[in-house]
């Protein structure tokens, strides 16, 4: 019984979120109509793909049944790395960039170390790890941003962040870099060997195991991954920002998870999706946007964020229930 | 009202600081009183969400915009396009000079933590070699550090040593956290200067739970807050600096009008003063009254 | 007798506290269908894990085609040729059929680099895998393992084993949930390896389904090996049921 | 193979967080006496027992196979809510306080509903629930504090956070009720039916429906409990702290969910140890209060409670190997 | 017919597009043995999870006593008098074999309101029910089932079913996993079940098992019943077999 193109539409998990996406963009199009507009448009983008590069790499390490709550101060301690290195003229640009990946990279391994040979759950290791890194940001700065004006002039900065205005919407080249990801990403999750490997390992560990699956290998790989990204996010966001300041990315981690688990990908493992990732994505930073945008007091703002996040889940629910009845 | 226009007020400060809260008193009045509408919103010092805020507020194209600064620089690009969009500017509260506010509103922080350190030192009350406590809530961000650079040029010259501790924003976890501290390092703290309200409006509580009399060891900070009011009042603080928050809020936004109405503000209003026993019970008036 | 396909000797093993083989020697020669016997918790399932890499040994010595061999983990132990089903059968319900049958080793296309899948391929395998275990009504490869039947879930774990030949086949009790059809499709499966040239490590309470494809029958019990060259032609049912509840004289 | 009393007492899962516990307070007494002093002690203590309570509901939660993250904010938003209806006159402070208590049950029961009928992960769930209720604390206060002064002379008072010296300790009767709790929950976890059910819930839920055990009810239960607990706490410190600030309770709930780990319970469900909680909650209090003691620099903070999780973890874990060899 | 013990009628049940079960009515009358047969994915678990409240119907009647009843979840089920064993036994691992044998009808002790589990007498008869099923191996009832083998997991399983006396005991496929010793317990305790006025619906594809203790054979195929008065004196398991494979003429 190979079901229908349609059927096979509808069945799918990302169905949910793209309906509360529109949902969404309908709501506050039609009480501000400057949301739609170029210039919003592109505000809201740019912050959006920072976020976006962790979450995409969360999914990943999500879908392997593990999560990382340190991307948020490896965010803000890679900016600072960078700038304190290029800064103080210790190295070029480049060289500092290529460095902050590599300890970024560092990181992620001790994560998965820790994580996959010790035994200890992701929860604790990566807690721990989130406070070792915001503290290492704060110590060694002494709680000083570092300037981030010479960026301007520099290739690398132009090749991160540089922007160009297509028909009145001013793009970041970040947002070529977040298309790019996804686009790996999904081809990744949902095409490769390795991909298959990851849905397996969150899905059933010891299966995977018992078929020569090297389980630890692909979590410390995608625990690399994500801090990897969370540090490029942080350095793009720093020379788009001008501003390295130790304490930036300070509760990103929670925010990111809620991307992707809107998007439809498990908490605890072995179902995952690009696609649903970047639907969760716009959700909840367009929807920050355009509670701004229709001017809810500030007090308010959280009353907002939290009850829609709400008031989606129940809808999505909703909307699984109708297309997947009796199951 | 409907004749209302749309002002936007950006602030980097924690919802519940409570210093925050009288700002934001000052802006809602502003509102009450002139009848237009005030957007605010909070950050709690995330940079990008600030810039993406005020760039939400630009595109709504409002009669103005009021921000204070998260980082030094950090609103370069943004104030350039609200310019650019032609719309009236106004910084307040932390300054900026490398954006190009049209006007500032607001306490100089260094000043303000050289005013400290020259308080603790003309009353005899650190001397060469001591060592001063700065708690702050959180390190890292814009005040605290300005504070400290500008007790630093007191306090280097007389060779006073200090630390700047981390006491977070949430009230049981500052005392907590101030209380421990200043266990172990009771005998070698000679004065406190705290560097934001949550913790001088903790210095009673933290002193009662140690067994710290009033007076003991000397206080500095910031007084914008009932508690400090209160400390100052009982002799818990030496001294306290108010920065006039709802005025800051009322004369930035004011402001912001006039420049929408034609008329370029071309200087800057500081606010400020530090008080003491003698003079407290006027800002507890304003305080308490909320 | 090196020509022993693998021979274990004098394995122990203990979790924690529970000694579950207590110097089991045990092996199997090349072409050989071996029937493994025993009550419940007798340790078949543990001496056939320690085999395969699943669980360490804790203390033995393993013999594969005469050389000794360490099965730290199952990738080894497939390395070595040797595929296992367990009986807690291994799959993952969120995967579809075919993503579980090639799992650990899924065929490739285009450019190594890409590590792409061919999805192709390992449908159409599949397809055909499905029909020759005996699952008749016709199940896309496609669909989730979680959304099987019992027995359908056993099938696939067997198909697994048919298409990778391998030099010995581990079956622990494959044939528990399978219908008529599937059953003698597992058994048939089974004679047709070893006539292939594989060896055959069956283990199964119904000794009807042992007796209709074994050479040699192995009998466990309490952890130990109390009868290992049973030959089924030359004993009764009943008489091994007997060796089996200790009953034997 | 009954095993012995010894064997059992080591086979323990407590064992390991125990060794933990004891090293680290030879190690800080080593270096700095004062932190056994009757002052430091008390001090320790006070703060200890008020996030305690809330990780022993969180216990019973997370066993159940769930986890609340709006603990934290519940806990500022009710003593803001108690001491709003008492100053304002509306009612005396007993009715207030049932009042607020009634809140809370009311947030964790709709916390339970969304969970367990809409099959909402819980994540998302208290997640939204964080946000919504923080708002609610700060936009019905403007943010400004609560003043409590007026507490002092209030006979409930007394009885919550009423405090006498014992030795030279100040001893606060929250210390009492937190006992209470303990021996209360630890009852309910090992010797009850509910015990039983709340186990098999986390454990293998479908398992436990089929045996009709009604899990959904369990588990509504345990998120009224947790939050009940919240605001218990919330009541007690800001009575104590004499402040109730709309934001208080910040970042609580990850430091309760990591005592509760640290203890031993699974964050996936079916294991949970209220004995290992409770020398969960006492290690990372004592570590906090412990680093200040010992003079760590005060940027540094973070590094080490960090730095010392990790530590402590991996040790745990070699713990457990040493005494479950094989398994 | 209203002397049935249970009476289903015309019920239907689709997983999403898949319909497992077409217009099935069946049933059971008081102190009778009915053994479910049909090959893998025909629809036996499926029906008697409806019949337990284990997952909803599309459509139809189920009368229980002659009275028409809600099977709206497990515990209405249990509540009518109904004790299942679930092919996939649902058990807990991280709890003793005692707590799981009493799982959701703990005996208390002491006064109502404490709530206390009778911890003691829940090891007692853990002990004895284990000897019943016949697991001779004594295993401490405090024994996480975490930690015990294939079959012993089922014996537990079926020592619960045992225990708590219904009206009516669904066994699916009960045998799966067990030894020699073990399987006779279970038949051992079917009939003792029938003969003390039980009725109990026997699901196994073991055929010999079967034969050795239903009075009446129901055979499916295809979500739908293809035989359901097959009376085991009169017919040879070879027959049998050729109705659930289908080649019957
Ligand atoms: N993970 C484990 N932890 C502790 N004890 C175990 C574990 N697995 C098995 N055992 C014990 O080891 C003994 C042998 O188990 P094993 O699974 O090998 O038996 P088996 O022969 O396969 O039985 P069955 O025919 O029921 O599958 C049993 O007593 C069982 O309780
Ligand atoms: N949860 C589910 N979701 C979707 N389809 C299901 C689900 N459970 C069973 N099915 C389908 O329903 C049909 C009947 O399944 P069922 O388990 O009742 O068969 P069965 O007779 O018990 O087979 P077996 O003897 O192998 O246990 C099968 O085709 C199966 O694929
Ligand atoms: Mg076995
Ligand atoms: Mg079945």
């Amino acid at each position: 019984m190979e079901r229908s193109l349609v059927e096979r539409l509808i069945a799918k998990p990302e169905l949910g979120p793209l309906v509360l996406l529109i949902l969404e963009l309908a709501v506050f199009a039609s009480i501000n109509p400057e949301f739609l507009s170029a210039l919003n448009i592109s505000n809201a983008l740019t912050f959006t793909v920072e976020l976006g590069l962790i979450a995409l790499a969360m999914t990943l390490l999500m879908t392997s049944g593990e999560f990382d709550l340190s991307v948020g101060s490896v965010f803000g301690f890679s900016a600072v790395l960078m700038w304190t290195m290029f800064n103080t003229g210790l190295m070029p640009m480049w060289v500092a960039f290529l460095v902050t990946l590599g300890v970024a990279l560092f990181i992620g391994w001790a994560n998965g170390m820790l994580v996959t040979r010790q035994g200890i759950p992701s929860f604790l290791v990566t807690l721990g790890m989130l406070l070792v890194v915001r503290g290492t940001a704060l110590y060694t700065t002494q709680g000083f941003p570092q300037n981030t004006w010479k960026a301007d002039d520099q290739w690398l900065a132009q090749l991160l962040v540089g922007d160009a205005t297509i028909l009145g919407v001013r793009l970041y080249m970040s947002m070529l870099w977040f298309v790019l990801a996804a686009l790996a990403t999904h081809y990744v999750l949902t095409q490769t060997k390795v991909g298959n490997w990851i849905q397996a390992s969150g899905g059933n560990s010891n299966a995977a195991r018992a078929r020569g699956v090297p389980v630890a290998g692909v979590k410390i790989l995608l625990f690399m991954f994500s801090s990897a990204m969370a540090a490029f996010a942080g350095i793009i966001s720093s020379i788009r920002t001008q501003a390295a300041n130790p304490n930036s990315g300070t509760g990103y981690e929670l925010e990111v998870i809620a991307m992707v688990v809107i998007g439809g990908t498990v908490l605890t493992g072995g179902r995952g999706t690009i696609i649903g990732t970047v639907l969760g994505i716009l959700i909840l930073r367009l929807m920050r946007n355009g509670i701004v945008l229709i001017g809810v007091p500030g007090l308010a703002y959280n009353i907002f964020i939290g009850g829609i996040i709400l008031g989606m889940m129940v809808l999505h629910n909703y909307i699984e229930r109708r297309h997947h009845a009796g199951t | 009202q409907a004749a209302g226009k749309t002002y936007y007020w950006i602030s980097h400060g924690g919802p519940a600081d409570p210093v925050w809260t009288y700002f934001l008193a000052g802006a809602n009045l502003w509102a009450s009183d002139t009848g237009n509408t005030v957007n605010t919103s909070f950050h709690s010092g995330d940079v990008p969400s600030h810039q993406e805020a005020m760039r939400a507020a630009i595109a709504a194209k409002p009669a103005g915009i009021v921000s204070t600064s998260p980082d030094p620089g950090s609103l370069v690009k943004v104030v350039e396009e609200a310019r650019a969009a032609g719309i009236p500017i106004i910084n307040f509260n932390t300054p900026d000079p490398s954006a190009k506010f049209q006007a500032y509103v607001g306490a100089n922080l260094e000043s303000v933590g050289r005013g400290w350190a020259k308080f603790l030192a003309d009353n005899k009350l650190v001397k060469d070699g001591d060592f001063v406590w700065m708690p702050v809530e959180v390190p890292g961000a814009t005040y605290g550090v300005q504070e400290e650079a500008g007790a630093a040029t007191i306090l280097k010259p007389m060779n006073v040593t200090w630390e700047v501790t981390d006491a977070t924003l949430d009230q049981a976890e500052v005392i907590n956290r101030m209380a421990d501290y200043l266990t172990a390092n009771r005998t070698k703290i000679k004065a406190i200067i705290g560097l934001g309200d949550l913790v001088t409006g903790s210095i009673k509580r933290v002193f009662d739970q140690v067994g710290i009399k009033p007076g003991e060891i000397p206080v500095v900070g910031w007084g914008n807050s009932n508690d400090t009011t209160q400390e100052v009042l009982n002799g818990y603080v030496n001294a306290a600096q108010w920065q006039d928050p709802q005025a800051t809020s009322y004369i930035a936004l004011s402001l912001a009008a006039m420049a929408a109405g034609g008329i370029p503000p071309g200087f800057d209003i500081i606010t400020g003063a530090l008080y003491q026993k003698d003079t407290a019970a006027i800002y507890d008036k304003i305080l308490s009254g909320k | 007798m090196t020509d022993d396909l693998v021979r274990m000797e004098n394995i122990n093993k203990h979790y924690g506290r529970i000694q579950a083989l207590t110097n089991v020697s045990f092996s199997v020669r090349p072409n050989e269908i071996v029937g493994l016997l025993g009550d419940n918790g007798a340790g078949k399932s543990t001496l056939i894990k320690v085999l395969s890499g699943a669980v360490p040994l804790s203390s033995g010595d393993i013999y594969f085609k005469g050389r000794k061999v360490e099965m730290r983990n199952t990738a080894d132990a497939i390395a070595n040729g040797i595929e296992t089903i367990y009986q807690d059968s291994a799959l993952v319900p969120q995967l579809s059929i075919a993503r579980n049958l090639f799992l650990g080793r899924e065929p490739t296309i285009g450019p190594a680099f890409l590590n792409r899948m061919d999805q192709d391929a390992m449908n159409k395998v599949a397809r055909d895998l499905l029909k020759q275990v005996g699952i008749t009504k016709n199940i896309p490869p496609t669909t989730p393992i979680g959304s099987l039947s019992g027995g359908e879930r056993q099938a696939v774990a067997i198909a697994r084993a048919m298409h990778f030949d391998s030099d010995l086949i581990i079956l622990d009790e494959p044939t528990n949930n399978l219908g008529v059809a599937e059953t003698q499709g597992v058994l048939r499966f089974v004679r047709g390896a070893r006539d292939s040239g594989h060896s055959c490590i069956f283990i199964a309470h119904n000794i009807h389904h042992v007796f209709q494809v074994v050479d040699r029958i192995v009998v466990m019990r309490r952890g130990t090996i109390v009868a290992d060259d049973i030959d089924p032609k030359k004993m009764s049912i009943a008489e091994v049921e007997d060796v089996i509840t200790g009953e034997a004289h």
